[in-house]
């Protein structure tokens, strides 16, 4: 988990070593500026980074799709699942990623008023999202499917609760990215920092759309 | 003469009104950030690749002997029948820890120590891309294993064997917290290792030197590249896996609860999954080791350079499709198993391709055989042993009748002690004088070579036997009446191996006492001890913190080489051009006038050191798991608010008798 | 007159009394043997210290030496406003009602004084670093912000989430997509507005973010007290020997899975075709009227209906002795499961465990797998 | 760049190799010495087939090792050649060439061509050795912590079995019949494993998975389990046992036998009811029947899901008949008895493993450290505070603190359960 976290933290690393030269008034060769491939060493470790947590679904995922059906005579994902809720929640997560899209734009625009407030209402749609989450757990809880219920219910409170903390730990980062720029410390590039953690809002969004695609919707 | 940038020397002024100088060693204390380049402080606070490198090499090579330690107990119990050294519930836990403990403490970080200090270097970088990752990563590793092994004195370590096979690994069936521990602790090394791989193909990928292209790229650079991928998409696996283990065992989920209708196969597919490339994880850097050392102490360049990259990818992606072998007697289903046995001899395709490329890099060399160059040769004899054996049991009918027996645990010793150990011991041999500034004692070298080479082969060669005979592994003892008649029967063998093993271990002495005899007498090396090839060896030994004082211009393969000969393209004759001392002159007289380095930090050792504390308070009490998240959160956000660079405010001023470590003056670099 | 330190004491004294007086009214003087002496012993040991700090002046030079008062370092600038007291007494107040209502409340109370004391500590260090007050709050900010970050955006996002899910909780499980719709199309809409209204100030936009905050909270704190609304668990048929014996469909069958993943090896295949019941175990030859399936261990049963009537299948588990004796003799307890209604194609898996052999069973009784309604095919289970 | 010739400095070092012949005699050397100095009648060798699933491996693998030992040779010898014959000897600087494309793509294919020709071969024996549709004998196997326990169900194969037979210690199957194992575990993973008549087939929990075996001969053929299963896993062990169809006739007739009560006032007797007090908690012995409070004869039933986690003990109503207890991990017999039976010529071994147990032959050392404490002798997980830990169940035997006159009894009691 704590490695997801990271993430601001990497883009703090503007690395000089790399031959950044922020002073901008030396270049002996010409060529440190770029880096080999052109993209920026954060951004290509954000993308490896989601590269690696697509294999961590995919085990979750695997160990769900092996699991669903096998309840005994507990309850099943049929019985329990609220579709139109989800459906509610799911759409609400997803304009997230929209306005996540406008505060990467107004982050590239310098429009500072706007990037903070479009980086607050994805963490509040956010939010809302994890609290929706909460409201189904509880009540799922009530309606008789614990964690350790059946193999059911531990595949799906282990799968859908790691999209949560994620969810969780990306608010985290967005509101850190408005606190610390409210400072006005947020290191390095600002606009690419704001991308990058654009980058994993929107992983976690695609992977919602997949764990909403194959849990709720595919009848079991 | 460089001017490295550091923070100007005026006194913060505060404000307007009164200016009065604030030293950050008096207002912070000890909480100041920390700078110093000397002392203690500039190892635990370190962002430097090197001095990362360097302690991922000392811990790792600590915990091999642990790990040692631990097998020689393994052999002392199995000397002679109905062993009475270890209890079976000892000898489980001996056997768990013995293997965990050399894949996971001992090959996995000595392999990253070599990444870390060689790989920039290699691609002429000054550091890596995410320097105070970087040391997160090695504080997760070294956190991580001691927290592993405090297991032995809280409860007792795992005993389900390395591969932890469900249920066997369930609380009712291993009730200490032995397994516990073990989840906990892989799960905070697999933090270090998918840290630094990220770190390691992003500083790769794109940090090389102007005019290094991927094909122009160090063979170790090359293999190290291909071992980082597998890792960031193999640790997820083993992640969810360890997940599902703690999830059962701390919080009753029922994931590998048969009666709750589990499939027990479930772990075997998420471990092999992962495990099956961490073989490759193991054995690739090795790999990559000896084929630098073999060009350089042939005096000729790899055979079929592209050959063996091409060849280490294509072994980094079948990897990902042979892992059912390890489950030939599991009941997959005859489809499912004749698919494995089938990729599973294609991998042996490409690992063939690099011993002949090998072989034939030798072929017409001009041979010189220093203690790092026999270890090199060393690991194709007995790496062909280790990969023929291991053609043997991907044919599945006959890996039926092998499986689980001694004659696995010989294949892998000869695949990874053969393969992965003798490469890290060539590696420290070529390395040492560029990372020490002295060269070890090729007389103590070659003694250990070959006290190592015949007490392995004493050790691991009879394994073939006792295993082709029917003698399990994992078993706390053996019995007379299943070891068969005759002089050489099990019990000689297993007698041989015993001693082997303690051969083995005096192979290892051998080394640790070259290593203190080496630091305390040997004079400095010269720049250029063997005549090396790559980019490593064209700066100064060891290398200064800025690595080099103007980033090399690359137009070859085996660039450092090309800069001290030149070769007549008619006749192929070599002549030398130039030493070593003049193309490093020739770098510094051209350096480059600002060069920023990262500073030290707190932060990644505290970070890294709150993830054992949620670890101990998941087993014992939920409060050290508050703890230990709150500081989880407090070095993040530290981390994110602190610049990579330390402010001018961070260090003294100039002449201040309190300026203990180091003070704003120090030199990052020394030279005319 | 009263010196910072004694004043701190003082109000700590007459909290201490305060909640003396407090439980021992809401007790009807019965206050317990630990609260009375911890209790008592707070108040004296509190005024003790009040009476030290008010004599010694807080530690400070003695004020008989005037001159030293005023030109002290402390001395020369008033204290910067600080919110700790403020926030320490509220901690206090926490403890005080914690201690007499639940302990929830009291750890809280102990978490706020803690971190009062760090924060206040670490204030009180940083205005010694320089005499200038901007870079000792520099000092403060780099040690702190990293704490209090997180930690406010933690507790704050953690209330924030929880009101809403007791919100959600409380309304109708129909009404709960509109709710959560609507809070979310109001944040958007929120946040379009004030996007493209560059004349809104920002202090109202934040007093508007404030307000829907509290209210957000306040709710979900009326609602988490008032109650959810009533969830019932849902009907499950494990075990239930009424549902078992019949194929009348209940709430558990209406939406039940039909299909479960790939599940190999099992120890029989049962399959109702044709109104007949028949077996198949892996590697016996032929259709099995009669299986053998180990004692104790796990058997997974894959039921296959290929027939077009919704049906389950029922295993008997026999009939044995318990422990309670009634008129001298055991009372016996049936032990039956079933699967829920498979419709035709449809699979779905039993997971057995036969704890006792055949042999154990009472004369007449057997281990059976049956389908209600088709009596005259049934299979047998023999357990060793 | 500035450049100037001169000699290579670094090279003086150069250190004459010493003799490098050694790895090449080290390697000859142990592969002579692994073709000659193999155990003789190892009980479990992987290359002494017994029987056609077996040979079917056999067959395959011998080719197998020849090639990988060919392969190796060869390998071997270049390096020993190229070490040799390029030692540096002062010759001028090798041609900088970086490697002959055409040699890499031939030295490709070539094992790629071997690989395929093993390949198919093992994809045909593969699919031989998972077919189920030529059995002629059923047997179900279970395994759990720390002994395999064998069922037969009534059939018609094995040459007909009216009613389950139930056993462990040893398997009993006929000579040249196709048995087809049933295997499955009652907790923790298990491996099933003869090496003389197949490889190894796991027992996993839930899963019921087959294997096949078929022995030409009679005989024992000694096995062991091969998946890690915990405390005791060295001490699980299995034999199985090989009669020709009519011995195995009079085996089953035997052990369907009904119960034979002692003689009254005979030790035996006294046996029985310390059996029925001490033991037939968790032992099934078929028919023993107790005398209730009431005076009826009820018969005493075995509750071992009552007080082990495996829920299973073995049936001990025909220990006699069979050689090994605990597991198979000792004899029943003393050793002068069992090398008599191990070592008998196929046409005699029926009659004599028939004989069973005999007063004379019973290895009572064993047996009565086993009986003494039981956890002493082989590593279980059966002590009071280790039953705890497992909800109040045993794995393994517990410590039953039988004194010495018990035990006696008890033995007597057993002598006669054949």
């Amino acid at each position: 988990m704590s490695d997801l976290a990271l993430q601001p933290t990497q883009a703090s690393e503007d690395v000089h070593a790399a031959g950044h030269d922020d002073h901008g008034s030396h270049d002996d060769h010409g060529l440190v500026h770029a880096t080999s491939t052109g993209l920026s060493n954060n951004k290509l470790g954000m993308w490896l980074f989601l590269g690696s947590e697509c294999l961590l679904f995919g085990g979750l995922i695997s160990t769900y799709m092996l699991y669903r059906g096998r309840h005994s005579a507990n309850l099943g994902p049929d019985q329990i699942y609220d579709i139109p809720f989800t459906s509610v929640s799911s759409f609400v997560l997803l304009m997230s990623s929209l306005t996540m899209v406008l505060a990467v734009t107004s982050a590239q625009r310098r429009d500072e008023r706007r990037m903070n407030l479009w980086l607050t209402i994805t963490a509040l749609l956010g939010a809302t999202f994890v609290g929706g989450q909460v409201y189904e757990f509880t009540s799922f809880y009530h309606e008789g499917l614990g964690f350790t219920t059946s193999l059911f219910g531990s595949s799906f409170y282990t799968l859908t609760g790691f999209h949560g903390v994620h969810v969780t730990v990306g608010i985290i980062m967005l509101m850190a990215l408005v606190g610390i720029n409210k400072r006005g410390r947020i290191p390095g590039d600002r606009a690419e920092v704001v991308e990058l953690v654009g980058l994993y809002w929107h992983f976690v969004d695609i992977i919602w759309i997949l764990i909403f695609t194959l849990v709720y919707l595919i009848p079991s | 003469m460089t001017i490295i940038e550091r923070p100007s020397l005026t006194p913060v002024v505060a404000g307007s009104g009164v200016s009065v100088g604030v030293k950050p060693s008096q207002a912070y204390g000890s909480l100041r950030r920390p700078v110093s380049s000397t002392g203690w402080r500039s190892w635990v606070f370190t962002v430097d690749h090197k001095k990362l490198g360097i302690m991922y090499g000392a811990v790792a090579m600590f915990f091999f002997l642990v790990g040692g330690v631990e097998a020689l107990l393994i052999r002392a119990q199995l000397a002679g029948p109905n062993g009475t050294v270890l209890s079976a519930g000892l000898y489980n836990e001996m056997f768990t820890m013995h293997a965990t403990t050399m894949v996971f403490l001992f090959v996995m970080p000595m392999a990253a120590g070599f990444a870390n200090y060689l790989v920039p270097l290699q691609i002429g970088a000054r550091d890596v891309a995410f320097p105070r990752m970087n040391a997160f990563g090695f504080w997760c590793f070294l956190f991580g294993g001691i927290f592993l092994n405090t297991s032995w004195v809280l409860g007792g370590a795992a005993d389900g064997g390395w591969f932890m096979y469900q249920p066997n690994a369930n609380a009712l069936f291993s009730p200490s917290h032995g397994i516990d521990f073990w989840g906990l602790g892989l799960q905070i090394t697999g933090i270090a290792s998918l840290t630094g791989a990220l770190n390691l193909i992003v500083t790769i990928l794109n940090m090389r030197a102007p005019g290094m292209k991927l094909m122009k790229m160090p063979i170790f650079t090359w293999m190290i590249l291909v071992v980082q991928f597998l890792l960031v998409f193999a640790i997820p696996v083993i992640t969810v896996a360890l997940f599902l283990l703690m999830f059962q065992r701390a919080f009753g989920a029922t994931f590998f609860d048969v009666g709750a209708g589990a499939d027990p196969l479930l772990w075997q597919h998420l471990f092999w999954i992962f495990g099956h490339p961490e073989v490759y994880i193991l054995v690739l850097p090795s790999f990559g080791i000896v084929s630098e050392v073999l060009p350089v102490f042939s005096r000729k360049p790899l055979f079929g350079y592209r050959f063996v990259v091409f060849s280490g990818a294509a072994i980094g992606f079948t990897g990902w499709g042979v892992w059912a072998h390890h489950m030939f007697a599991s009941g997959l289903g005859p489809v499912s198993v004749a698919v494995f046995s089938m990729s599973t001899m294609l991998i042996a395709i490409p690992t063939g391709v690099k011993i002949v490329n090998w072989t034939l890099t030798l072929w017409g060399g001009k041979l010189w055989f220093t203690t790092a160059m026999m270890f090199a040769i060393g690991l194709i004899v007995e790496f062909t042993i280790g990969g023929l054996s291991g053609v043997t049991h991907a044919v599945a009918p006959s890996d039926t009748q092998q499986t689980d027996t001694y004659y696995i645990v010989a294949h892998f010793h000869y695949v990874i002690f053969g393969g992965a150990v003798l490469g890290i011991f060539s590696g420290f041999y070529y390395w040492w004088p560029k990372i020490f500034g002295k060269r070890l004692s090729e007389k103590i070298g070659k003694w250990n070579f070959w006290v190592t080479i015949i007490g392995m082969n004493l050790t691991f060669g009879p394994m073939h036997i006792i295993g082709l005979q029917g003698q399990p592994r994992r078993m706390m003892n053996w019995t007379e009446a299943r070891a068969g008649e005759g002089f050489f029967n099990l019990g000689f063998w297993n007698r041989v191996s015993s001693s082997g093993a303690f051969i083995l271990a005096c192979g290892v002495g051998l080394f640790l006492i070259n290593v203190i005899v080496t630091t305390r007498k040997a004079e400095k090396a010269p720049l250029d001890p063997w005549d090396a090839r790559s980019l490593e060896w064209m700066t100064s030994s060891p290398p200064k913190e800025h690595n080099f004082d103007s980033i090399p211009v690359v137009h070859s393969l085996d660039e450092f080489f090309h800069r001290k000969y030149e070769e007549n393209h008619e006749t192929g004759e070599l002549t030398k051009v130039a030493t070593a001392e003049e193309v490093l002159a020739d770098l510094e007289a051209h350096a480059d006038a600002h060069i920023h380095m990262p500073s030290p930090s707190y932060w990644p050792i505290v970070l890294a050191l709150a993830l054992p504390i949620m670890g101990y308070g998941i087993i014992f009490s939920r409060i050290l798991i508050v703890v230990g998240g709150l500081l989880v959160l407090l070095s993040m956000f530290a981390w994110t608010l602190e610049p990579s660079v330390a402010d001018d405010t961070d260090y003294d001023p100039p002449g201040d008798p309190r300026a203990d470590d180091g003070g704003p003056t120090k030199e990052l670099a020394t030279h005319v | 007159m009263f010196t910072t330190g004694s004043k701190l004491f003082l109000g700590a004294t007459s909290l201490a009394v305060a909640a003396l007086v407090v439980m021992g009214v809401t007790n009807a003087g019965d206050i317990g043997w630990t609260a009375t002496v911890g209790l008592i012993g707070a108040v004296v040991a509190l005024a003790f210290l009040t009476g030290i700090n008010f004599f010694v002046r807080d530690g400070n030079v003695s004020s008989a030496d005037p001159a030293n008062v005023f030109d002290a370092a402390a001395a020369q600038r008033p204290p910067g406003r600080s919110i700790w007291p403020l926030i320490g007494a509220v901690g206090l107040g926490l403890i005080v009602v914690g201690a007499i209502s639940t302990p929830v409340v009291f750890k809280a109370g102990v978490v706020v004084i803690l971190a009062v004391m760090l924060e206040w500590l670490v204030h009180a260090w940083s205005e010694g670093a320089s005499s200038d007050a901007a870079y000792n709050q520099s000092v403060r900010q780099r040690l702190m912000h990293p704490l209090e970050f997180p930690v406010l955006a933690a507790v704050g996002l953690t209330v924030m989430i929880y009101s809403f899910s007791r919100i959600m909780l409380f309304v109708s499980k129909a009404g709960s997509p509109v709710v959560f719709g609507v809070l979310a199309a109001v944040i958007l809409l929120g946040g379009v507005l004030y996007a493209y209204s560059p004349g809104v100030k920002k202090s109202i936009a934040a007093g508007v973010c404030v307000i829907a905050g509290l209210g957000l909270v306040s709710t979900g704190a009326v609602m988490a007290i008032d109650g959810q609304r009533a969830t019932e668990p849902h009907e499950i048929i494990a075990n239930d020997s009424s549902i078992c014996t019949s194929n009348e469909p209940t709430e558990a069958d209406a939406r039940a899975s039909q299909e479960l993943a790939a599940k190999s090896n099992s120890a029989a295949i049962i399959t109702l075709h044709g109104g007949k019941l028949s077996a198949h175990q892996i590697a016996v030859p032929g259709e099995l009227s009669t299986i053998t399936l180990p004692r104790s261990g796990v058997s997974n049963i894959v039921f296959v209906n290929d027939d077009s009537a919704k049906v389950r299948l029922t295993a008997h588990m026999g009939t044995f002795d318990t422990a309670t004796i009634v008129n001298g003799k055991p009372t016996t307890a049936t032990s039956i499961t079933c699967t829920t209604l498979v419709r035709q194609g449809g699979r779905q898996l039993l997971t057995l465990i036969y704890p006792k052999s055949s042999r154990a069973l009472k004369s007449g009784d057997a281990y059976t797998l049956a389908v209600p309604g088709v009596e005259s095919s049934v299979i047998t289970v023999v357990v060793p | 760049m500035k450049r100037s010739k001169s000699n290579v400095p670094s090279l003086q070092l150069v250190q004459h190799s010493p003799r490098h012949r050694g790895w090449l005699f080290g390697a000859v050397g142990l592969a002579a010495a692994a073709l000659s100095g193999c155990a003789k009648n190892a009980p479990q060798d992987t290359f002494d087939p017994a029987g056609s699933n077996a040979q079917k491996i056999q067959d395959l693998q011998v080719p197998v090792f020849v090639i990988a030992g060919v392969i190796g040779v060869i390998v071997l010898a270049a390096i020993g050649f190229v070490v040799i014959r390029y030692r540096d000897r002062g010759q001028e600087m090798p041609e900088q060439s970086h490697g002959k494309p055409s040699l890499e793509i031939a030295l490709t294919i070539l094992p790629a061509l071997i690989l395929a020709g093993v390949g198919t071969f093992t994809v045909k024996t593969i699919f031989e050795l998972a077919k189920t549709d030529d059995t002629q004998c059923i047997i179900n196997v279970t395994g759990q912590q720390w002994w395999w326990e064998y069922d037969y169900p009534a059939q018609d194969g094995c040459g007909g079995i009216k009613a389950p037979i139930v056993t462990s210690g040893q398997l009993v199957i006929p000579t040249g019949q196709n048995v087809l194992l049933r295997i499955t575990s009652r907790d923790v993973i298990h491996s099933y494993w003869i090496p003389r008549l197949n490889g190894k087939r796991d027992a996993v929990p839930g899963r019921v998975q087959t294997l096949r075996l078929e022995a030409d001969q009679p005989g024992i053929y000694a096995g062991q389990c091969t998946e890690f299963c915990g405390l005791s896993h060295a001490n699980m062990k299995m034999e199985a046992v090989a009669l020709y169809a009519s011995d195995f006739e009079t085996w089953k007739a035997n052990q369907l036998e009904g119960y034979t009560a002692p003689v009254d006032g005979s030790a035996a007797k006294q046996g029985e009811a310390v059996f029925t007090a001490n033991c037939s908690y968790c032992h099934q012995v078929n028919d023993l029947t107790t005398t209730n409070a009431a005076g009826e004869k009820v018969p005493v039933l075995a509750n071992p899901d009552q007080y082990i986690v495996s829920g299973a003990a073995p049936n001990l109503s025909n220990l006699m008949t069979r050689n090994t207890f605990a597991g198979a991990t000792w004899d029943l017999l003393t050793p002068a008895c069992r090398d008599k039976v191990w070592k008998a010529v196929p046409e005699a071994f029926g009659a004599l493993y028939l004989q069973g147990v005999t007063p004379e032959c019973l290895n009572q050392v064993d047996l009565r450290e086993w009986l003494r404490n039981a956890p002493a002798k082989k590593p279980m997980y059966s002590s009071d505070a280790q039953k705890a830990n497992s909800g109040g169940k045993v794995r393994g035997m517990p410590n039953l603190g039988l004194k010495e006159d018990q035990i006696d009894l008890i033995i007597a009691y057993l002598l006669e359960r054949n």
